[in-house]
């Protein structure tokens, strides 16, 4: 059955599972009905306790969808689920950590507060050390309320900051009649993306640009902003600092479906891992959890790419680590990357070789913004 | 912040380092091996008696870089290939980031440390400070509350929403108009604690600047903080956690860091005052036991160390706090005051320790 | 206890064999369908320099023939000076028409040649059935008695129904032959209206734990003076093998003992196995109950017996056929166990339930804080109306209460039954199910910085 | 080479014996003032039934008197059945006014008792000095004149000014008594202009390198033809111990072997000492030689011999005197070694001066790319002319390698001498010198954690 869903091109978004971004009343709805289930169960005539259908976020349980209109694919989680049950050796505490991390998650909702992750630790250590002994078991807990309940974490209350930053041809507001955000004007280091998937989801956003770059790394993206880049090409600059967090993939989302006809162009690193940050930003991850899937974006890749070693002096080219070989490995096994992306993660791994952007300074510090205007004239992305 | 130091305009640059290549070559041609002379600073040392003069910002002794030994070789090459770099970046009147520098030759410079020294010794070489050499860093830290600036031409007007957080300015020397009716500056160690006083709207009421420089703060972070404690006069407090790390944050934001010693006199915020956590605090806001962890072996060692600096001795009463850390053998985080209450911290903790004058 | 145990203990080889004989004299009386009688007369010869005991186990049962096959105790036995291995079997079946005769020599080395068929006695067209076994030692006659006299009084508690047993005591001193008839079975026996096996046996344990143990001699006032601490599970199981039919059965006792038994109840400290049973603990037996999952009736299996805690003791009242299957005995057992666990609520929870058991507070504590901390009335009125309690009584104490007594039941109904809880969950928000997965704890791949499609 | 070697290797005590005797003469004559001739009398007589060899050496150079005392062969020669151990020697000096004779028996086993001196023989009144030691062998003279005559054309090489050999070789066979005079010192050593020691030992090696090295009478044409591939290193240091002076003199060879030699260059494939020694290697001279800092040469230094990369040989004329301070033959040697590495520029760098000019292309590269990449011409144009290359010359390349040249100098020079790159560094942009710390890798204090402020 998984395989025919798997195989099937016809997919339709009912089977997509995937967290909501919601007001704190529906999510505290949802917190209710889950009580109710419970106690309803419990006063059976035949008394259980009721399991907790999570959806599986099992990396085997992730399939491929691709757009049959559009050219958007994505990883998502299919409705297959995982049980956390008390009744199961080994699980009962896992169990109750759910029932806990949800009920403090509720206790904020009604008073309107919100925690980061650190705190929500500290209050479920000193109320129930027996539960909570580290971080990890608190946000492994967090999770399973998002596969439970299929909202999103911020929607739950937790702060979460983001690392993005943007800059730009792009006017923000975040609500009518309000302050205004010029992002050509935010100097160097860009308008920084705030965590609050709530604001991202209400903000206003204004554009003439044509294109979009998504830049893998703060640098780069600092260098563009200060060359003023987006002046010479019309143009939006995304920098996800690394592997992009929630909210710079819900920005990023939300300015393509606000501008369809507006290109994405990604600039990474000529290695797995930038390969990896470019099918983050392109497909979403499992490992980021349910909140990812439905924030797929169809960028392109710009650079680097294999043809542009050419620009680039030996000395520059460094052997790859086997952390690389590793994230090549888990990308390669993975059926989402095809040609002919599949072929230039081949390239690197053949080569045994790794390329980063910076290596094109070589050519001067003014020649990023040539080689970007010459890429997207010449439409020489993939 | 522009002419704290002579000479430090490129142009000036651009001529020492004129200068040091013409000494290189003239070395060169009367049959001498390249030999580079810098000062060494520190900003502390293990001396008890005090008299080691850490404090000033003159040098301790010399260090001598030359061909005579290996590591000195590689150490030279680095440093004038950066040099290049750095001369290119003044001429060109651009921007580069200590990233983009290793980027550049990532074969030889193996590791970004590398260039971070090299960089170090170029500005001790230079005498100047690191972004006049056209190096900035990734700016970290985050800012909120009752201030408004611009920096080339972009104004950051905190003072509409106080409660919404802003990028530092990377380009601190660049940064104009300052305008605050606060009263005082808050510096946290970590953004989540940043994160929690902006979701309870703490500069709503109080009338603060609140900075972060996310663990150990970056140069623009420090930078900028000490133009505003110039421009402002205000008292400047500081939050971090109670755990030997959280003091040696401390510690940079008052003192300065090793690394950049040589510029400490203009990194430095002397006037900064230990707001929290202290060790008592755990005992005062009754912390449950589960939210001391002990202190690891590494951190009793970094506790044990850094009581024997002697700048501390300007500080006594922030070496006994650390003596007491030592001796009581656990710590604990900000977010563990979040435990009886989750707005204790803005609530209660803050105003009370302001009111009450419990800072040090 | 401790003088039956000691005899027990110490019973000779000859005194073991006879055990058996007798057992399967019993077996046989059970399987004939009418009112039988089973004699052991113990008689003192003085013909030579050493008295000399003849001792005849006699029953009115079936015709016996197979049971003298496993009679191998050439190992044990022969090598005693104080028997010569030999026993003289006399045995007809009701439609026989003559007495077989044979005489097994336990002394013989080549098995084929142990049993010798005699010449048949003529049985003049009588229509009866019997055993009479025959064999003469020069044990002891007072230890054999006593060994004789505490194994039949155990026999009795199994109130076997419709078999009379008696012990004859003849000891040929100078002042001529005594006869002691040491042992009759009450007359109620054969007068009790028909119960199955399984019911004659419940009965007899239960008045024998009911009664002062061990002992017999003394009454304790402070143990088991109340049927209601008694739990009593039963099982009986057969399987077809090899054309014979084999029966199982099983009857488990647990007793609570009182927290502070007085100290002159030896009963408390010594509820051990060996003295219910009619044969010593064979290794087939032995290692059938060791594969019986004892963890998930909260008991440990121990080397020759079961222990719980203390309290659960098993009992077994298995007839002597070597060929028992092994799972036999196993799904007897288990039977028994389960039978005893429906019967009474919360009693043997598998350690994996008691241990689910002691997070129900905690649960309990979160559903409720859940329900309580609401700003939503009309959810707290569900919920309060969920759980059956009245409006008036929704103060913290009583919800969580609530909660936590249906948790605890749950979890033992659902301890009984597991496959219940198997049952498929359920989406929160919808009704279709798709492929379920369980979850064991932190099981869940994190992906932290990796990137995995 | 094969001949000569096997010939050393295998000779026997005996010749070992008179190689050392035949030193301690040629040392007498170079210490005499006046031309001096030494013979070496090998004559066979018939006397007894074995064919016995008296071997005389003799010189006209200054008495001896104390070189006996370490002839110490007593434990090596003795036990020989080819000689009795007998030495007897006659001595005068030009001032004494007799003939010193003694006995020396090293079969003798205490010490003090092995030399005797017996009655002096007059010298009427002649004035001449001269030593006549005589000793008689079993040995087969074939083999003695063999080993004499490799060792005494070895002895040539050293070119000892003033200094005429003779070997005579006197055989008595039959057809009576035949006598060979195989060696006679050419007349240019007499005729020579003085020349210090050092200067003749360098010239006969010089010589004896140009020839075909080891085999002697072959020429190797590939090889060794040409005297500007030889470079010399020489010392000769003094020392005064308890009164008497003790001096060393080294002369090391080197020599750049042709990169492809001819197969039939025996020589490329076995450069090694032994040829050259006139004594074998004592274990002082080797300890003396291993104390020897020769990686600062770019040399390793191997069991008995020193090779780098096959290149070097280091060749040595101590004179034997068993008092020599270890650390006047190392600083004899590092002296001369100093001398060649001083005289021919860029030869025997240190490893570390090696590994070191490794970064100068890099260096290089980079000073130029500061100096081209400046944007002020005028700057650019003074390092031009520093650098006193032509304006029109600044193309990059040619900038680069004008400094790398320089700074492969520099290092060469400063590999030299040492010291010079210790003079105080000064400040580029201060007048102030300062104390100065020299740091280890590891004592730059980096920051605990990966934060870069
Ligand atoms: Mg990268
Ligand atoms: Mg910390």
């Amino acid at each position: 059955m998984a395989d025919l869903y798997k195989s099937s091109l016809l997919y339709s978004d009912q089977l997509l599972c995937y967290a909501d971004v919601l007001p704190p009343s529906q999510v505290q709805a949802r917190i209710e009905v889950a009580v109710l289930n419970f106690l309803k169960t419990l006063s059976s005539p035949t008394p259980a306790i009721s399991d907790l259908a999570l959806i599986n976020r099992r990396t085997s349980n992730s399939h491929v969808r691709r757009g049959l209109l559009t050219d958007v694919s994505s990883v998502f989680l299919s409705r297959s689920f995982s049980v956390r049950s008390l009744m199961r050796p080994n699980a009962a505490k896992a169990f109750i950590r759910v029932w806990k991390v949800m009920e403090i998650c509720y206790q904020l909702l009604i008073k309107g507060k919100m925690v980061t992750q650190r705190e929500l630790f500290y209050k479920l250590l000193s109320s129930s050390p027996e539960f909570f002994a580290s971080q990890l078991q608190v946000n492994r807990s967090i999770q399973e309320v998002v596969a439970l309940l299929r909202c999103s974490r911020h929607s739950l209350g937790i702060m979460a900051s983001s690392r993005g930053a943007i800059a730009g041809r792009l006017v923000l507001q975040k609500e009518p009649e309000q302050e205004i955000v010029d992002c050509t004007m935010c100097g160097s280091s860009g308008h920084a993306i705030t965590g609050d998937l709530n604001v991202l989801e209400k903000l206003i956003i204004q554009s003439d640009a044509r294109y979009v770059i998504v830049v893998e790394k703060h640098a780069i993206f600092q260098r563009l902003a200060e060359d003023h880049i987006f002046n010479q090409i019309p143009s939006i600059l995304v920098t996800g600092k690394g592997y992009p967090d929630i909210a710079t993939r819900f920005l990023l989302h939300r300015i393509s479906k606000t501008f369809p006809h507006m290109p994405l162009f990604a600039l990474v690193d000529w290695n797995p891992a930038g390969l990896a940050i470019l099918c983050t930003f392109k497909f979403g991850s499992v490992g980021m959890g349910l909140e990812a899937y439905r924030y797929a974006c169809n960028v392109k890749w710009l650079g680097l790419r294999g043809d542009d070693l050419q620009l680039i002096p030996e000395e520059s080219l460094i052997p790859l680590k086997p952390r690389d070989l590793q994230i090549a490995k888990s990308l390669m096994a993975s059926e989402i990357l095809k040609d002919p992306y599949r072929e230039e993660l081949e390239l690197m791994v053949s080569r045994s070789q790794r390329a980063e952007i910076e290596a094109l300074y070589c050519h001067g510090y003014n020649f990023l913004g040539k080689y970007i205007v010459e890429k997207i004239v010449q439409a020489n992305y993939l | 912040m522009a002419g704290n130091r002579d000479h430090t305009n490129p142009s000036a640059l651009l001529n020492k380092i004129k200068e040091f290549t013409r000494s290189l070559v003239l070395d060169l041609c009367n049959g001498r091996s390249p030999v580079v002379t810098l000062g060494r600073y520190r900003n502390h040392c293990s001396d008890p008696t005090g008299n080691c003069g850490c404090g000033s910002d003159k040098h301790k002794g010399v260090e001598v870089i030359s061909l005579r030994r290996d590591f000195h070789a590689h150490r030279l090459d680095v440093l004038l290939r950066v040099l290049v770099i750095v001369q290119k970046l003044l001429q060109e009147n651009k921007h580069g980031s200590k990233r983009d520098i290793y980027y550049m030759h990532p074969s030889v410079f193996s590791d970004q440390t590398i260039v971070d020294r090299a960089l170090n010794d170029i500005c001790i070489l230079l005498h100047c400070s690191r972004h006049n050499l056209n190096v900035v860093s990734v700016g970290n830290g985050l800012v909120m509350g009752w201030l408004r600036f611009s920096e080339s031409g972009r104004t950051f007007d905190c003072l509409r929403r106080p409660s919404t957080a802003h990028p530092v300015p990377i380009y601190v020397e660049d940064v104009m108009d300052i305008v605050s009716v606060a009263k005082y500056i808050l510096v946290v160690e970590k953004e989540a604690v940043f994160n929690r006083l902006a979701n309870d709207r703490f500069c709503d009421t109080n009338r603060c600047i609140i900075i972060t420089g996310r663990g150990y703060p970056d140069i623009p972070t420090r930078r900028f903080l000490r133009l505003l404690v110039e421009k402002l006069r205000l008292p400047i407090y500081c939050l971090v956690d109670c755990d030997p790390y959280g003091f040696d944050i401390l510690t940079t934001y008052r003192f300065g860091s090793m690394q950049m010693a040589y510029d400490a006199i203009f990194l430095r915020v002397p006037e900064i005052r230990w707001l929290g956590a202290f060790p008592s605090d755990s005992k005062r806001y009754q912390l449950p036991e589960q939210c001391l962890l002990p202190l690891t072996t590494d951190d009793k060692r970094k506790a044990a160390a850094m009581l024997s600096r002697c700048y501390l001795q300007q500080a006594p009463i922030w070496r006994s706090e650390l003596e007491t850390m030592l001796q009581s053998g656990v710590k604990f985080e900000i977010e563990a005051l979040s435990v009886t209450s989750i707005s204790l911290l803005s609530d209660e903790y803050i105003p009370s320790k302001l009111q009450g004058g419990f800072y040090i | 206890m401790s003088s039956s145990s000691s005899s027990s203990s110490s019973s000779s080889s000859i005194q073991k064999l006879c055990r058996n004989l007798i057992g399967s004299a019993v077996q046989r009386c059970r399987m004939s369908e009418s009112l039988c009688r089973l004699s052991v007369l113990v008689k003192q010869s003085v013909e030579s320099d050493r008295p000399m005991v003849q001792i005849t186990i006699s029953d009115t049962g079936i015709r016996s023939c197979l049971e003298f096959k496993w009679l191998d105790f050439a190992k044990s036995c022969v090598l005693d000076a104080k028997w010569d291995g030999i026993l003289t079997v006399l045995t007809t079946g009701l439609s026989d028409e003559e007495i077989y005769q044979y005489c097994l020599d336990l002394k013989e080395h080549v098995p084929s040649s142990r049993l010798k068929r005699l010449t048949s006695r003529p049985k003049h067209a009588q229509k009866f059935s019997g055993t009479e076994i025959t064999l003469c030692t020069y044990e002891s006659i007072d230890n054999l008695v006593a060994g004789f006299t505490w194994f039949l009084q155990k026999m009795l508690i199994l109130k076997i129904p419709k078999v009379a047993v008696e012990l004859v005591v003849d000891r040929a001193n100078i002042s001529g032959s005594r006869c002691d008839n040491l042992f009759i079975v009450g007359e109620d026996i054969f007068c009790s209206s028909p119960k199955s096996n399984i019911e004659c046996l419940v009965a007899g344990f239960k008045d024998y734990v009911l009664k002062h143990g061990n002992t017999l001699d003394k009454q304790c006032q402070s143990c088991f003076s109340n049927s209601d601490l008694i739990k009593i599970g039963t099982a009986c199981e057969s399987e077809c093998l090899r054309n014979m039919e084999e029966v199982v059965e099983a009857v488990i006792i647990m007793t609570e003992l009182p927290e502070s038994p007085s100290p002159s109840c030896v009963r408390a400290s010594s509820v051990g196995t060996q003295d219910f049973l009619l044969c010593p603990i064979s290794p087939l037996l032995l290692s059938s109950l060791a594969t019986i999952d004892w963890k998930s009736f909260g008991l440990n299996f121990k080397s020759s017996a079961v222990d719980g805690d203390g309290h659960a003791s098993i009992v077994s009242s298995m007839h002597q056929r070597i060929q028992f299957g092994r799972n036999l005995i196993k799904r007897t057992v288990k039977t028994a166990m389960d039978d005893l666990k429906e019967k009474y609520e919360g009693v043997l929870l598998s350690l994996h339930a008691v241990e689910i058991k002691n997070y129900a507070p905690d649960l309990a504590h979160t559903i409720a804080g859940l329900i309580l901390s609401s700003n939503d009335v009309h959810f707290q009125a569900e919920c309060i109306s969920l759980l059956q309690l009245l409006p008036y009584e929704t103060f913290d104490k009583k919800v969580e209460d609530c909660i936590r007594e249906k948790i605890i039941t749950a979890i033992q109904m659902n301890d009984r039954n597991p496959q219940r809880s198997r049952e498929a969950a359920q989406f929160l928000f919808e009704g279709e199910s798709s492929v379920e997965l369980e979850l064991e704890e932190d099981d869940v791949e994190e992906g932290a910085d990796s990137w995995d499609i």
